[in-house]
């Protein structure tokens, strides 16, 4: 069989996060190919639904990177965020899904480093988990709602 | 004089009266009424019978009472506003009284949260204050509290509970004066530790006069152990126990306790003996009936007069 | 305001299990306001559903739709295109709205996903507080506007019970003791001496003590 | 120091500043001038803009694509309307004085119109003689543009090569050749000049002892860069120029023509080529293979810029660089493999050795031209003993001739960020000669009216970028295009190359009108950097600027994956499905603006802020100087003497009298900050006052960031302890107020890099070793009986320094090298301190008995003032706790938070002159902010959709800002132009009722769809 390859969305504050993602490539630091990255200007915009849409469509895990705590670019956004995944965290938990597949980071811009370690580390806790809900089952004939 | 009651004439004599209580058992087990009631015998001028007290489910306090009086002595049937209505209250008191039960206690109860029942609705329908009045009615107009005449009416000695200690503060004198208006006969304080405090109420009691219109029982109860006295100071709501309680049973060694409690029950007695306004003792030696004589002989209140 | 909280979702799941087709209702007043059953809050209920069925390898179709007001008809009645094409309808309203809905679609099945919980209001975000209880007479005129039948305990209605600690409720230091309130606000009003009026027993009547409460307005009926 | 002849400025509205030279720092200058709002001109004596860091592959410290950092800067040229760019032009006189100079400019023949040129190529390739080739090695470039972001976007015939004009006519499609193109003279009133015309690089052909130029594979470091660079003659391949087989073995041998005494030497140090030597070994090893063995020759590891010890560290830890301390006497070359032999002598082994490479890179430095030398004549400016701008020794970009500024090599030696940072600071003095065209002149006539597309169907292109190889080498484009081509509403496909150059921005255009998109795709680099850029284009071709997506196919992807390059080719088909499915759902958007601040807020008052308050207030802007302490002056105030032997409380008195007199400025001394709100243009900014501590509020459009550094006091070596243990501070006023003391001493130790180059500081403090030698030669005047000791670890007197350094060693004071596992010894024996250290050249322990020791400590980022403002600004620090600039490269001294710029020695440790450029190079980027006069919102704000509110108030609780607000029509309000854009509302709605724009649930959950799509 093959080893599973997780498919990771992460979704990265412009001023944090992202900036921390492209410092990791200035840097030629590796991570997981399976971390892809959707750019939003603040982690407080980051809704539940995204997290919970993006597992339903074939994420098998998403995690949310903004600033370390005190440095959010818009003062609480990320404190914001940080709660919606506690929040995802538990609906997961009362589905019977692993609320791991959810999580919250925090990043300063210059930790290129740190970034890419996270999610080297992330891709390995949903390598360890294992398909997620869009995968499954493989249904693909399943109406959009 | 209103009522049968015999704690209504020892107080009426002047006496300072006694009263001690009895939890009823978990159980259909009758002899331990009487086991615990007896221990009392002689000692006390009236028996409180608990009401599922602390919300948990016990023999009703009415049963009880039947046990107690049947046995010859006085009971002083408790009743909280959390587990009836105003029909099951009455029909209740009626009931009580048919089996010669002439003294009770209004209450409002513990709230279930800390019962066996937490899930329980409190009925709540009328409050403790508004019970006194409707027991005074049937008593004194002979009316339900509907309004309907009672044919046979019930005449209890009413009696209520106050607790100095709880606060505000301030309104403790108030809330008094509002259970007199309501009609109560005499009131059993929550158990004193913290004399100063009661000295302090005592007197709001008596600047307005009130202790010429009820009958105030100081509440006494004797520590069992430093840890039975950190529980009550730490878990049981509306207690007011001072830090120099505990440290008196901390200086003593753990065999010593209870004697030491037992002690300090005895002097607080004799203390609030000087205050004024006070006319009984209300002692609850919870799950420590046995001791209550000790307590009774060795603060000079036995024997008990005869009425 | 109403204030309601999302059912368990094993108990959701557990209504919904017979069927494959689900309208899933939103209600745009009270339950949106405190966050339990709005637009948001169906998309979230949706997709946890739709997750659940992935866990069980099935599929759910499910309609999502936010009525102004489920406990009005005529906003319900907008549900009446959709309603043929689905196996059960999952209401996000109060108990009003559930109720609206059930009573109008007789053939469907309609489920609650929230438990309504009380008449309150807001204390912040994301924090609400029961305020009243609907007992029909209103005593908060001679309680300093706090409601003794809502946020005491035990309604009690002449004053603190003994169990006041620190000025909070015996049932818990989160609570405050409304007659503490009660008194405070009394003596900000300077009308303490109302405190020692007598509340007689309450006539529970008008908050349902009669059967089901009922308003009719006849100059609007 | 300079006329400021405002009467006479009013008169001329055509008088402009010019800008010689046409390299980063020209451009810099240029830009910097033209975005405040002054006419430039910028000449080039090439017939393209750029200059040297063009033809760099990869530039330190982030080993970026230089290309794609750079390119940017050049096509922002093109655009600005206040700047004209003449390639190919000479200033042949000036006349005039400051304010009112008369320039004489010369531009030689094109024989080609620019505006006809399409770049076609077609000219190039059927008369490849005729076109100017690029210099260095290269035979023949992939374009015969110099390089393919070329601006001016033409070719340039070399008429002399021309054999058949006919032929070359009728090839052209464009009609552009001109046949008689004419040297044409013009001349021109002109304010101020800047001369940012940098130097030549050291010809090695003079060195017979490294093959005197005749080795195949023996190159320069600029060959070297050429030889890798994407657009080089080996398209990005290292190749040996003898057989084109890969190097197994390179050697950079430094200090080639510098630092030398010997034939063809300059004596000073050229201050970048260590840098880039390490640069060209790890990118090597990184691109062609961690097997390749590099070994660097070098004398002292000069990494004194900031976080350049760390660059250092990572060369010789990570990459496993070799680093050999020698300078190699000879190269040989062996006939038959070409290999070349070196032999080179250890410090501490008396007998030479010698060791085989198969290439050789030779670090060669810069030099003054002889067409500098000529121009610097006609200008009438001063020169040093090294050709070199001759300058001010606290104002660096002054020439000996008021009104003529310089910047970049030509002042120095020196590396890229300082050049940005001089040529910031000498816009920021050349516009002081000039008035500030106001605003209503100017019209938006840049962009194209606004193509209406409601109710068209997305029609999309995608486009995208191999950016060299960047992101061609490692995914394969083409099969890229093909799986875009498949989905729906993709209307064209096309790789663009650099798509950021203006060769493929046109290409991008015309593709855009000719199949009438309306949506675009941009895969290439991060949209951090280039999404206004791509943005621009679409406003050219007349879209609206939110109809693009740029998907990061480089910094996210390519660079990261280099190694997986399959997975890098599936991630970017699923990044690029993203940005497809997305950019359907892109709507066309309304900007948001607002007028600006014109205020300035100088945190601190040190000799850094008070020259950017200064610079500043002369400009009529009103400037706060915030500063803690109780006076102006900072850690000036206890340095005593500059090593130029200039004294420095005067200089700073008279500072301080200026910036007190000035109307301009308000000081506010012992004032801390203590809150802040607002954005960039429209700060407000709180302050607590005086020794009552009154509360203040400011508002400010920029903010500079002066807040210094601290005099790091490490208790090593005894100091604290040994009375006659001290730091370079104290001994700068020891020499100043005890000379009597001092003359009594017999030996003086000094100990370098105390409490630098070593865990818990890791980077190098720069000033010490400058310090260090103007200290011992400020001894020697004293008494040079005393014997000085220098113990150093490397001695970096980069620059000019060097000959301070030299001048030292020729007064006999000692420098003795010490490594850190044989770290010196103080020991103190009945009053009296010995130094114990290992010579490697005596290879044997030795004892110093010293009367002082004087400790080299440096300076270390005032971490508890950056932290707290940090908090406050929300700014970026480094991990020494100094601010962190937005790009390290490009942008010294800006943030990367809009408003706020940074200066002086809370960006690194430097000297005081280098902190005066930084303070004028601030004043001037802050001024090029405040001259756009309002402030660009975007167009990423909340709005409400009004039927859907249920007016819970969560929008006006979450709002960070306090912003919305329940109206008067009861349902939430969102003003656009307070709307900080951050989306948490949106986030917390719970009636779905808010939505931000750009970022819209539709367009998220569309990009997660084109994510999973399969």
């Amino acid at each position: 069989m093959e080893t599973f390859e997780p498919e990771i969305v992460a979704f990265c504050c412009h001023y944090c996060a992202y900036t921390a993602a492209d410092m990791a490539g200035s840097k030629r630091i590796s991570y997981p190919s399976n971390v892809k990255i959707i750019r939003v200007p603040c982690t407080g915009k980051v809704d539940a639904i995204h997290l919970m849409k993006a597992l339903e469509i074939g994420a098998d895990g998403v995690y949310v990177a903004g600033c370390l705590a005190g440095d959010c670019h818009f003062k609480n956004g990320n404190v914001r965020a940080e709660a919606r995944v506690n929040r995802v965290k538990k609906m997961l938990t009362e589905l019977g899904w692993e609320p791991e597949r959810v999580a919250m980071v925090k990043l300063s811009a210059g930790m290129g480093e740190q970034f890419a370690e996270t999610a080297r580390k992330f891709t390995e806790t949903i390598r360890k988990l294992g398909p997620g809900p869009g995968k499954r089952t493989g249904i693909d004939d399943r109406a959009a709602s | 004089m209103n009522t049968q009651s015999r704690l209504e004439k020892i107080l009426a004599s002047g006496e300072l009266a006694v009263t001690s209580e009895c939890g009823p058992p978990r159980g259909a087990r009758p002899e331990k009424v009487k086991e615990k009631s007896a221990l009392l015998k002689d000692h006390v001028d009236g028996i409180n019978v608990t009401d599922n007290q602390t919300a948990m489910v016990r023999m009703s306090s009415f049963a009880a009472a039947v046990i107690i009086k049947q046995m010859g002595l006085d009971p002083i049937m408790q009743m909280v506003a959390r587990d009836r209505n105003r029909l099951a209250m009455q029909s209740d008191i009626i009931g009580a009284y048919a089996f010669g039960i002439n003294t009770m206690l209004c209450l409002s109860g513990d709230h279930a949260k800390f019962g066996d029942h937490p899930m329980a609705k409190g009925v709540f329908d009328i409050d403790s204050v508004q019970m006194i009045n409707m027991v005074r009615r049937m008593r004194d107009d002979e009316t339900f509290q509907g309004g309907a005449k009672i044919d046979g009416a019930p005449k209890m000695f009413i009696g209520a509970a106050a607790n100095p200690f709880a606060d505000p503060f301030e309104l403790r004198v108030m809330r008094l004066a509002k259970k007199i208006k309501a009609g109560v006969d005499f009131i059993q304080t929550q158990c004193i530790f913290n004399l100063d405090k009661f000295e302090e109420w005592m007197k709001g009691v008596t600047d307005r006069g009130l202790d010429k219109k009820v009958h105030i029982l100081a509440g006494i109860t004797p520590m069992k152990s430093v840890g039975m006295a950190r529980y009550m100071k730490n878990k049981v709501p509306g207690m007011d126990i001072p830090d120099t309680v505990i440290k008196r049973l901390e200086g003593v060694s753990k065999q010593q306790q209870p004697e030491e409690g037992i002690k300090m029950a005895v002097e607080s007695i004799e203390r609030i003996k000087q205050i004024k306004g006070v006319h009984g003792f209300h002692i609850m030696a919870i799950e420590w009936e046995e001791k209550v004589p000790q307590i009774v002989e060795q603060a000079g209140l036995y024997p008990r007069p005869k009425v | 305001m109403i204030t309601a909280e999302q059912k368990p979702m094993q108990e959701i799941i557990q209504y919904i299990a017979p069927y494959s087709k689900i309208l899933l209702v939103g209600c745009n007043e009270c339950v949106t306001v405190c966050a339990a059953g709005g637009r948001k809050e169906v998309g979230l209920l949706a997709s946890a559903l739709h997750l659940n069925h992935l866990k069980q390898g099935k599929t759910i179709d499910i309609k999502e739709i936010t009525l102004e007001r489920q406990c009005d008809p005529e906003y319900v009645e907008e549900l009446a295109p959709y309603i043929d094409g689905v196996d059960a309808v999952v209401s996000m309203a109060c108990g009003c709205g559930v109720q609206t809905v059930a009573g109008r679609y007789k053939k469907s099945p309609v489920f609650p996903a929230v438990n309504t919980r009380f008449m309150g209001a807001s204390l912040g975000q994301g924090v609400w507080a029961e305020r009243c209880k609907g007992c029909g007479d209103c005593v908060l005129g001679i309680t300093g506007g706090i409601c003794p039948v809502a946020r005491c305990s035990k309604h009690l209605f002449n004053g603190p019970c003994g169990g006041t600690s620190n000025g909070q409720c015996e049932i818990g230091p989160e609570t405050d003791c409304a007659w503490r309130l009660i008194w405070e606000r009394l003596k900000e009003l300077g009308m303490e001496d109302r405190y020692e009026d007598l509340m007689n027993a309450k006539d529970w009547r008008p908050g349902g003590a009669a059967g089901p409460g009922k308003i009719i307005r006849e100059d609007l009926a | 120091m300079q006329k400021n002849n405002s009467s006479e400025n009013t008169l001329s509205c055509d008088r402009r500043v010019l800008v010689i030279g046409g390299g980063v720092g020209g451009i810099r200058a240029a830009l910097d001038l033209a975005e405040s709002r002054r006419d430039v001109l910028l000449i080039d004596k090439s017939y393209a803009i750029g200059g040297l860091m063009t033809q760099l592959d990869r530039t330190f410290p982030t080993n970026n694509c230089d290309l794609c950092t750079v390119s940017p800067y050049l096509s922002q040229g093109a655009r600005e309307r206040h700047l004209d760019i003449k390639p190919m032009t000479c200033l042949t006189r000036l006349e005039g004085e400051a304010g009112a100079f008369s320039a004489t400019l010369v531009t030689e023949p094109r024989y080609i119109d620019t505006e006809k040129c399409t770049a076609c190529g077609e000219c190039a390739k059927h008369f490849p003689e005729a076109v100017r080739v690029t210099p260095g090695l290269d035979p023949r470039a992939p374009t015969c543009m110099r390089y393919p972001q070329a601006t001016p976007f033409a070719f340039s015939i070399d008429m002399d090569k021309v054999t058949d004009i006919t032929a070359l006519k009728k090839i052209c499609k464009a009609d552009a050749v001109l046949e008689n193109d004419q040297r044409t003279e013009t001349v021109i009133d002109v304010a101020s000049v800047v001369l940012a015309v940098g130097a030549d690089l050291f010809d090695p052909a003079v060195l017979d002892n490294y093959g005197g130029g005749q080795f195949d594979n023996v190159v320069t470091g600029l060959e070297y860069e050429r030889i890798m660079s994407a657009s080089g003659p080996f398209q990005g391949n290292l190749k040996r120029n003898s057989d084109g087989r890969r190097p197994k073995k390179v050697a950079w041998i430094q200090c080639v023509g510098s630092r030398g005494i010997n034939k063809g030497d300059v004596p000073y140090c050229s201050g970048v080529c260590c840098m880039y030597a390490l640069k060209e070994a790890m990118v090597t090893k990184e691109r062609f293979g961690k097997d390749i063995e590099t070994t660097v020759f070098f004398m002292d590891m000069r990494t004194h810029g900031k976080d350049y010890e760390l660059y250092l560290n990572r060369a010789r830890d990570e990459y496993q660089i070799r680093m050999v301390r020698s300078r190699p006497h000879s190269i040989v070359e062996k006939s038959d493999t070409k290999n070349l032999s070196i032999t080179y002598a250890l410090e501490d082994k008396p007998v030479q050795e010698t060791e085989e490479f198969d290439m050789v890179v030779l670090s060669t430095g810069f030099r003054v031209g002889g067409e500098t030398r000529d121009l610097a004549e006609k200008l009438g400016i001063d020169l040093n003993p090294h050709d070199f701008a001759a300058t001010d020794h606290f104002n660096p970009v002054l020439t000996s001739k008021p009104g003529v500024y310089v910047c970049g090599v030509y002042e120095s030696p020196k590396d890229i960020p300082e050049t940005m940072v001089q040529a910031s600071a000498a816009a920021a003095m050349a516009a002081s000669n000039l008035p500030v065209v106001s605003v209503d002149q100017e019209t938006e006539d840049l962009f194209m009216p606004e193509r209406d597309i409601t109710g068209n169907d997305p029609k999309i292109g995608v486009f995208i970028c191999d950016c060299g190889f960047e992101i061609g080498g490692i995914l394969d484009v083409d099969k890229l295009l093909t799986s875009v081509m498949t989905h729906q509403d993709v209307a064209v496909a096309q790789a663009v190359g650099y798509g950021c150059s203006s060769e493929s921005m046109a290409k991008i255009e015309a593709m855009i009108v000719e199949n009438q998109l309306n949506r675009v795709v941009i895969g290439g680099c991060s949209p951090r950097t280039h999404e206004t850029k791509f943005q621009d284009l679409l406003r050219r071709v007349g879209l609206n600027r939110y109809l693009v997506e740029i998907v990061n196919l480089r910094d996210q992807n390519t660079w990261t994956h280099m190694n997986e390059p399959d997975r890098a080719q599936f991630k970017a088909v699923k990044l690029l499905q993203a940005g497809i499915a997305g950019v359907r759902k892109n709507r066309p958007l309304k900007d948001h603006t607002l007028p600006m601040s014109q205020n300035a807020l100088v945190v601190g008052g040190g000799v850094t802020g008070m020259t950017s308050a200064l610079k500043l207030a002369d400009q009529g802007i009103k400037t706060y100087i915030v500063e803690r302490a109780p006076a102006l002056g900072g850690l000036a105030r206890s340095l005593r003497k500059t090593i130029e032997g200039d004294h420095v409380a005067d200089f700073v008195q008279t500072l301080v009298q200026k910036v007190t007199a000035h109307d301009k400025i308000q000081v506010l001394t012992r004032s801390i900050i203590v809150d802040h709100t607002g954005m960039p243009g429209l700060f407000k900014t709180g302050i607590q006052t005086g020794l009552r501590m009154n509360y203040m509020q400011i508002h400010h459009g920029v903010t500079v960031l002066a807040t210094g550094a601290l005099p790091n006091r490490p208790a090593q070596y005894g100091l604290g302890t040994f009375k006659n243990v001290i730091t370079q501070l104290e001994m700068d006023s020891l020499l100043e107020d005890d000379a009597a003391r001092v003359r009594s001493m017999d030996q003086v130790v000094m100990i370098q890099c105390v409490g630098s180059r070593e865990k818990g500081n890791p980077n190098c403090s720069r000033i010490c070793c400058q310090t260090a030698v103007k200290n011992a030669l400020r001894i020697k005047k004293i008494s040079p009986e005393i014997q000085v000791f220098v113990l150093y670890r490397d001695m970096r007197t980069y620059g000019f320094q060097e000959d301070y350094y030299r001048r030292a060693r020729d007064l006999g004071v000692k420098f003795i090298r010490f490594s850190l596992d044989a770290r010196p010894g103080v020991v103190e024996t009945q009053g009296t301190l010995s130094v114990y250290t290992h010579d490697f050249i005596l290879d044997s322990d030795i004892e110093i008995a010293a009367d002082l020791v004087v400790l080299s400590t440096g300076l270390i980022a005032d971490d508890e003032t950056t932290e707290d403002l940090a908090l406050l600004f929300h700014l970026p620090r480094t991990v020494d706790h100094y601010f962190l600039e937005d790009h390290v490269k490009l942008r010294p001294v800006d943030m990367a938070q809009r408003g706020f710029f940074l200066a002086g020695t809370a960006h690194s440790p430097k000297t005081i002159r280098e902190s005066i450029t930084q303070a004028q190079a601030a004043a001037g980027r802050a001024q090029t902010l405040l001259a756009k006069k309002e402030i660009n919102l975007g167009a990423c704000v909340a709005k409400v959709d009004t039927k859907k509110c249920a007016s819970c108030l969560v929008c006006v609780r979450a709002c960070p800002f306090d912003v919305p607000f329940i109206n008067a029509e009861g349902v939430s309000q969102i003003d656009a132009d307070k709307c900080h854009g951050c989306g948490v509302c949106a986030g917390d709605c719970p009636a779905k009722a808010i939505q931000l724009l750009a970022y819209e649930d539709d367009q998220i959950l569309a990009k997660l769809d084109g994510l999973f799509e399969r």
